[in-house]
């Protein structure tokens, strides 16, 4: 019996991963700002890729289904719907194609939230806490299919505009797109 | 152990028997029980939603009722071969249990693809509203029914081919048989709601 | 004689054929489970299969009761930093699961997969491989929510799960999807038990024993089987309902597409009321067994505890409402619930009554299983009574939801289902081991459990009256409640003990208690007229039942039928009112398939949380292991 | 049964002392409390004088001396006939009670849920886990949104709305009425009246997720012409601060993530997904019910929310220790 338990345990382990379930509340150091090295484009000179040095943060929050949840809160909350409705874009991009003007990548996405963009996208360095910024940017990432489907969040309770986070195909991200016009 | 002493000689009995002298007809009527109290529970719940929405249903257009009626009309019509199959096993013929296990495989495979059909032409998603998402689950749990039914007859009908096709195995179609009715007689409230209150 | 001998070599051995040891020996070689692991894992046998429910279930019962020790510590004083709300609400859904679907019910079946069959003078359950299937299920089912809590996956939404809540937007991740599977996992196997329950006393009776002979136990399996065939599909639509919501987007609890969240309730309820009764009922067929046997007398008022049976059953699915009368439903319908639900303290008042009637024309003998029968009087009538006050709406609307009615349904629980059921432990350990247990330590055990369990659970009364809601991690210190809570945990410490104590009694009865022999306590069902512990085939020959109490009825060799195979296994079935034999129907042999049954239809299951498509494929390894599980083998029992 | 009693007694001590207390079911202080009171106690009464029949008549069938029976099928059918007269009368009586108690408990029913015609109407909406409470006038620039904190006149019937804007909550304040489901998607209302001035705490009855402990509500019932005072208060916005400590707290404010959740009126802080500051520093409480009012409690909020309410909406952010106090203080001003 108890080789069937570990068998079940081993199971489960590979499937789900406890990491996609922890609930850490407090962001830890507190509020501090990590430092992420991105390109915005896949392309540099030379034989290798851009430089990138990436603080591991994004894994945490992309992987794991209560700061998903929490991101997905926070985008109503923050009003992100006001410019990017919901994922299909307004007058902001669209959030659930392929196409990334400024990177596809969650640690692009936090600059992209952090720092702003021209044509329209707030800087919200200091008015959202960078915890909640990495949330917003790992929902954001699943409104894509790019995070694993079992911590991806279900449908809210309120008029399904398209199928929920955890029912999107994967669109892995391209660079592409055109800022909106002004 | 206690001491006994012998009062009755129940030698002569049969081995099996037909219908409520069987204890499989029993566990049978048990799980049709459980399994209809499911569906009076979906019903139920259908008609919850009925009265939550001031509008019903809550689709443009109410399903197609036709692949359903007909589906209903072969349900119905099946009752004829079950009815052969039920009482040529009790006169324990194999040649013509053979037969009309057969006949209800092909009616059953037969069904099993037009409700395959129904769920295309209900004119709404499953994930679209309440009430697509309860009409889907009812036609599925029915569907799960007409599978396991043509499963479970598919296995009986190989088994009548074999060597086994003797003694308590006409009973156990007879019993298949019985459960066949008990698939016939939930779909009829199912098709009303399904189909016919949508358009009320 | 020498004609039998001489059908002898026809391979259809008859009982009537020989006697004595070598009748035994050959019954229990043909009905019995072999050596090796293939062979316990393919058992069919009801009093296997019957122990490991039982200590599958008590080891959850030990979790489930650690998981509240956890809890009254974290409460025992305010703003306690032991466990914080994550884990809290883990461990409070733990703990409820755990104890209604992992422990009470199955439990309740594990005495009953023991005793029906003995009871009713059969040698196997009916569908026998049924039975050993939803074993495992179960098995399976509970080490799913256990290993998912070890892995921080545990649900956290309440033993109810209500909606939105538990729905898709308040709920990330797969802890309720764990929750609403393992649902799925423990109702098949209630409900597959519920039937062999119900075509084992139906049809399996030995000859003789017609309906008002049936041990008022067996009345009691009988009517909760009925009660869970139609209680338990309720959930069990729910909880699809539930994970289709969160997993494939559809719309029933979502009140801005059409759907209620307030329809998960009523189907909860219309399952979770009734299962109250699942639980009691058994509980109380135990207590008519231990009175009667301890009264020394027939249960004066069969009948009546019989009808109150049914109606219990009958009433139970009529109350599921006072659960939501603060959920703001028509005043009217709310007053009906009132009454009704006020209607069914008269079946179990008679009950009471006709239990201490019993006691009153008897000559009660003071053991272990007497005195928590007298302690179940002592908490269930408590319990009972506050029942009654929830009945009523306004009472309702200022407890329902806080610490009184935590006290009432543990008062109801506890007090109905456990004390019983240890009394049933101590009554029948001797027959499943073939030893006493000590009754020394029993005394201990009870009187330990009976301090402990009211000074845990009564000042809950009072706490839900000043205020405490149910299901808060902390309170502050400033609402007055500390003192109360304390006791409380005390309570609850001492609760514990007394089962450690319960286990250590069982532990050690069972190797070195004292010889039982078949009726220790000379009463008088048919389950006291085998050996203890029970060989293989139950009976060497099935016994021909006179009166309600044959042993009592019969001092001398009790009267038996003969005629059955010895070299097959074979079962009589009789009609269904008079209990008249009319066939020799063969009962199934082992088999391994319904392990691998279960074990396909736990991998579809745990595939079907994390996709839908998990019930598309592994619908074909359940189609193999059922086909494997049906086809015939070639053996006796399948071909004749 | 000695023993039971001696257990009984400091049961019955704490019973007593359970009538006090600010959030006590039996601690009524209005009509629609003292009937559930009243309908408790004679529930309490009748069945607890049922349950100690039974106990007595459990106490004497044990102890009563038997008559020597050696087989137990041995019963006198005479004697078992008067047994079964008493069980059939005892089931009648039984009847009788659960039917008088059901006419008790539907009388004192319509009692509570009678509809009067209200003097003032408080919309409560529940939110994880605090309470959005807006009082709601003909004359819209009446109507005003605080939260946590329900103020009503003594003596005059209050209408409560209930809704949900998330999971299921239940509003409980026991010292005034029985509880009622907050439910998204319908509307629950309860009408009632406060005898007496007093502040009753209440709380949330329903689980509703990690902070479900705390998620109080505190009735402050208060003569007319307070609770006019108070409303004309609360009505007005936030008077800009005049201390230079507390304008540099504005400042921090307004410049701060405070804004995006919350609002003051009167500033530009018009957030809608957290309670509405405009005169926080005149509620009693912090966070629903849990920490007192007072600028050291603000602070700690502030600066460690989760320490206090594990999981809760607020973040934690990044705040110098200087505009901590600086905000604390300018909050605390906002009476």
């Amino acid at each position: 019996m108890s080789a069937l338990a570990r068998l079940l345990l081993l199971v489960l382990l590979a499937f789900a991963g406890c990491q996609r379930e922890e609930r850490s509340f407090r962001a830890d150091p507190v509020a501090t700002e990590s430092i992420e090295k991105v390109a915005l484009v896949p392309l540099s000179p030379g034989p290798s890729g851009p430089v990138t040095d990436t603080s591991g943060k994004g894994k945490e929050y992309e992987n794991n289904a209560y700061h998903l949840a929490q991101g997905k809160t926070l985008y109503k909350w923050m009003n992100c719907n006001g410019c990017h409705a919901n994922g299909g874009g307004g007058s902001g991009p669209a959030l659930i194609d392929d196409l990334w003007i400024y990177g596809g990548s969650i640690e692009n996405i936090v600059q992209t939230i952090r720092e702003g963009r021209p044509n329209g996208m707030p800087s919200f360095r200091g008015k959202i806490p960078d915890d909640q910024i990495w949330q917003i940017a790992g929902f954001v990432r699943s409104m894509s299919g790019n995070v694993p489907k079992d911590a991806a969040p279900g449908r809210d309770d309120a008029l399904h505009p398209r199928p929920a986070e955890n029912r999107t195909p994967e669109f892995p991200p391209v660079s592409g797109g055109a800022p909106p016009p002004r | 152990m206690k001491a006994h002493r012998l009062a009755e000689d129940l030698s002569a009995l049969p081995t099996y028997g037909f219908g409520t002298s069987m204890t499989m007809w029993w566990g049978t009527l048990g799980f049709c029980a459980l399994e209809g109290m499911g569906f009076a529970l979906a019903i139920g719940a259908y008609l919850y939603l009925v009265h939550v929405n001031a509008q019903w249903p809550l689709a443009d257009v109410p399903p197609n009722h036709w692949p359903g009626t007909i589906l209903t009309i072969i349900l119905l019509a099946s009752i004829w071969p079950n009815l052969q199959a039920e009482r040529r096993a009790r006169e324990e013929n194999l040649p013509a249990v053979r037969r009309w296990l057969i006949v209800m495989c092909a009616l059953g495979a037969l069904l099993v693809a037009i409700r395959f059909y129904e769920f295309t032409q209900l004119n709404v998603r499953w994930d679209q509203n309440a009430y697509g998402s309860i009409t889907w689950i009812i036609l599925g749990l029915h569907a799960a029914h007409l599978l396991t039914d043509l499963g479970d007859t598919a296995v009986l009908a190989a088994l009548m081919f074999t060597r086994h096709a003797k003694g308590k195995r006409f009973s156990d179609v007879e019993d298949n048989a019985f459960y066949w009715y008990f698939v016939v007689g939930s779909w009829l409230p199912l098709y009303l709601l399904v189909y016919w209150v949508p358009r009320w | 004689m020498s004609d039998a001998l001489a059908r002898r070599d026809e391979r259809d051995l008859r009982d009537t054929m020989v006697d004595g040891s070598e009748l035994h020996a050959r019954l229990a070689k043909t009905w019995g489970t072999g050596r090796g692991l293939i062979a316990a894992l393919s058992t069919v046998d009801h009093k296997i299969v019957a122990r490991r429910y039982l200590v599958t279930a008590f080891v959850f019962l030990f979790l489930g009761g650690l998981s509240a020790a956890a809890m009254r510590i974290q409460l025992a004083r305010p703003e306690n930093q032991f466990i914080g709300p994550d884990l809290y609400n883990q461990l409070f859904t733990m703990h409820g699961t755990t104890m209604m679907f992992l422990f009470a019910v199955p439990v309740m079946e594990a005495v009953g997969i023991y005793l029906v069959p003995l009871m009713l003078g059969t040698r196997n359950i009916a569908f026998p491989r049924l039975n050993a299937f939803s074993y495992w299920v179960f098995l399976f089912g509970g080490l799913f929510l256990w290993v998912a809590f070890i892995l921080n996956i545990g649900p956290d939404v309440g033993w109810f799960a209500y909606t939105p809540l538990s729905g898709p937007q308040y709920s990330p991740g797969k802890r309720t999807d764990v929750w609403a599977q393992m649902i799925t996992f423990t109702e098949i196997a209630a409900l597959a038990t519920a039937v062999e329950f119900i075509v084992t006393i139906l049809k399996q009776r030995a000859p003789g024993m017609t309906l008002d002979r049936i041990p008022l136990f067996v009345w009691a399996i009988l009517v909760t089987s009925f009660v869970i065939v139609f209680a338990m599909p309720a959930v069990m639509v729910a909880s699809t309902m539930l994970i289709l919501d969160r997993l494939i987007g559809t719309h029933f609890f979502n009140p801005s597409e059409g759907g209620d969240s307030l329809l998960w309730q009523h189907l909860f309820w219309f399952f979770g009321h009734p299962e109250v009764y699942i639980i009691f009922l058994p509980a109380a067929g135990m207590v008519s067994s231990i009175v009667v046997a301890f009264a020394r007398r027939p249960a004066l008022g069969y009948l009546p505890l019989v009808l109150s049976l049914i109606a219990v059953g009958f009433l139970s699915f009529g109350l599921w409402v006072h659960h939501m009368f603060t959920t703001g439903l028509p005043q009217l319908g709310a007053a009906f619930f009132t009454a009704n639900s006020m209607l069914i303290a008269i079946p179990n008042g008679i009950q009471i009554f006709c239990w201490i009637a019993t006691l009153w024309g008897g000559k009660p003998v003071f053991r272990t299983p007497l005195l928590f029968v007298l302690g179940f009087f002592f908490i269930f009538v408590l319990g009972g009574l506050s029942g009654i006050m929830l009945a009523s709406v306004p009472i309702d609307t200022q407890v329902h939801d806080t610490y009184f009615v935590v006290a009432h349904f543990h008062y109801v629980l506890i007090g109905g289902a456990v004390f019983p059921l240890l009394g049933a432990v101590y009554y029948w350990f001797p027959k499943i081991t073939g030893r006493m247990m000590s009754e020394r330590l029993g005394r201990w055990n009870f009187w330990l459990a009976f301090i402990g369990f009211n000074l845990a659970f009564f000042p809950m009364h009072l706490l839900g009256l000043q205020g405490m809601p149910r299901r808060v991690y902390t309170y502050q210190p400033e609402m007055g409640w500390g003192t109360l809570n304390l006791l409380a945990t005390i309570g609850s410490v001492i609760l514990l003990i007394s089962f450690v104590l319960f286990l250590w009694n069982v532990v050690s009865s069972n190797r070195r208690g004292e010889i039982a022999g078949d009726n220790p306590w000379d009463a008088g069902t048919l389950e006291w007229a085998t050996s203890s512990p029970p060989p293989p085939q139950n009976f060497d020959r099935i016994p021909l039942v006179t009166s309600r109490e044959p042993l009592w009825a019969e001092r001398g060799p009790l009267p038996v039928v003969g005629g059955l195979a010895v070299d097959m296994r074979q079962v009589v079935v009789g009609t269904v009112t008079e209990a008249r034999p009319i066939l020799r129907e063969s009962s199934p042999e082992p088999s391994i398939w319904p392990l691998f049954a279960a074990i396909a239809v736990g991998g579809t299951f745990l595939g079907s949380i994390f996709t839908p498509w998990a019930v598309v494929w592994g619908s074909i390894p359940v189609a193999i292991t059922l086909i494997g599980w049906f086809w015939p083998s070639g053996s006796p029992e399948d071909e004749k | 049964m000695s023993r039971f009693s001696l257990f009984l007694l400091p049961a019955i001590g704490f019973a007593l002392a359970g009538c006090r207390g600010w959030q006590s079911a039996l601690d009524a202080q209005g009509p629609q409390a003292s009937e559930l009171a009243w309908l408790f106690w004679i529930f309490t009464w009748v069945l607890g004088a049922i349950w100690l029949a039974v106990m007595i008549a459990l106490a004497a069938a044990l102890l009563r001396s038997p008559a020597s029976r050696p087989d137990p099928l041995l019963v006198n059918p005479a004697q078992d006939r008067r047994y079964a007269a008493v069980v059939a009368s005892l089931a009648v009586a039984t009847g009788v009670v659960v039917l008088v108690l059901t006419g008790l408990s539907v009388v004192s029913q319509r009692n509570l849920f009678r509809v009067e015609e209200e003097a003032v109407t408080i919309r409560v909406t529940g939110r994880q886990w605090w309470w959005e409470i807006r009082y709601e006038e003909a004359d819209a620039s009446r109507s005003f949104t605080t939260a946590n904190e329900i103020h009503l006149p003594v003596g005059k019937p209050v209408k409560i709305i209930l809704n949900s804007a998330d999971v299921i909550h239940s509003f409980w304040v026991p010292s005034l009425m029985g509880k009622q489901d907050l439910i998204k998607g319908q509307e629950n209302d309860i009408r009632l009246v406060a005898d007496r001035p007093g502040i009753y705490r209440g709380q949330c009855a329903e689980f509703c997720g990690l902070q479900h402990a705390h998620m109080g509500i505190l009735a402050v019932a208060e003569s007319q012409q307070d609770f006019e005072r108070w409303r004309d208060a609360q009505i007005r916005p936030a008077e800009p601060p005049g201390d230079p400590e507390r304008q540099k707290g504005q400042a921090a404010f307004l410049t701060q993530p405070c804004i995006m959740c919350h609002s003051v009126r009167g500033t530009p802080a018009g957030g809608k997904v957290a309670p509405d500051l405009t005169h926080v520093g005149s509620r009693k409480y912090l966070a629903a019910g849990t920490l007192p009012m007072s600028r050291g409690n603000l602070a700690a909020w502030i600066v460690d929310p989760h320490g206090i309410k594990p999981g809760v909406n607020m973040p934690t952010i990044k705040l110098q220790p200087d505009d901590l106090n600086a905000i604390a203080s300018y909050l605390e001003g906002l009476k």
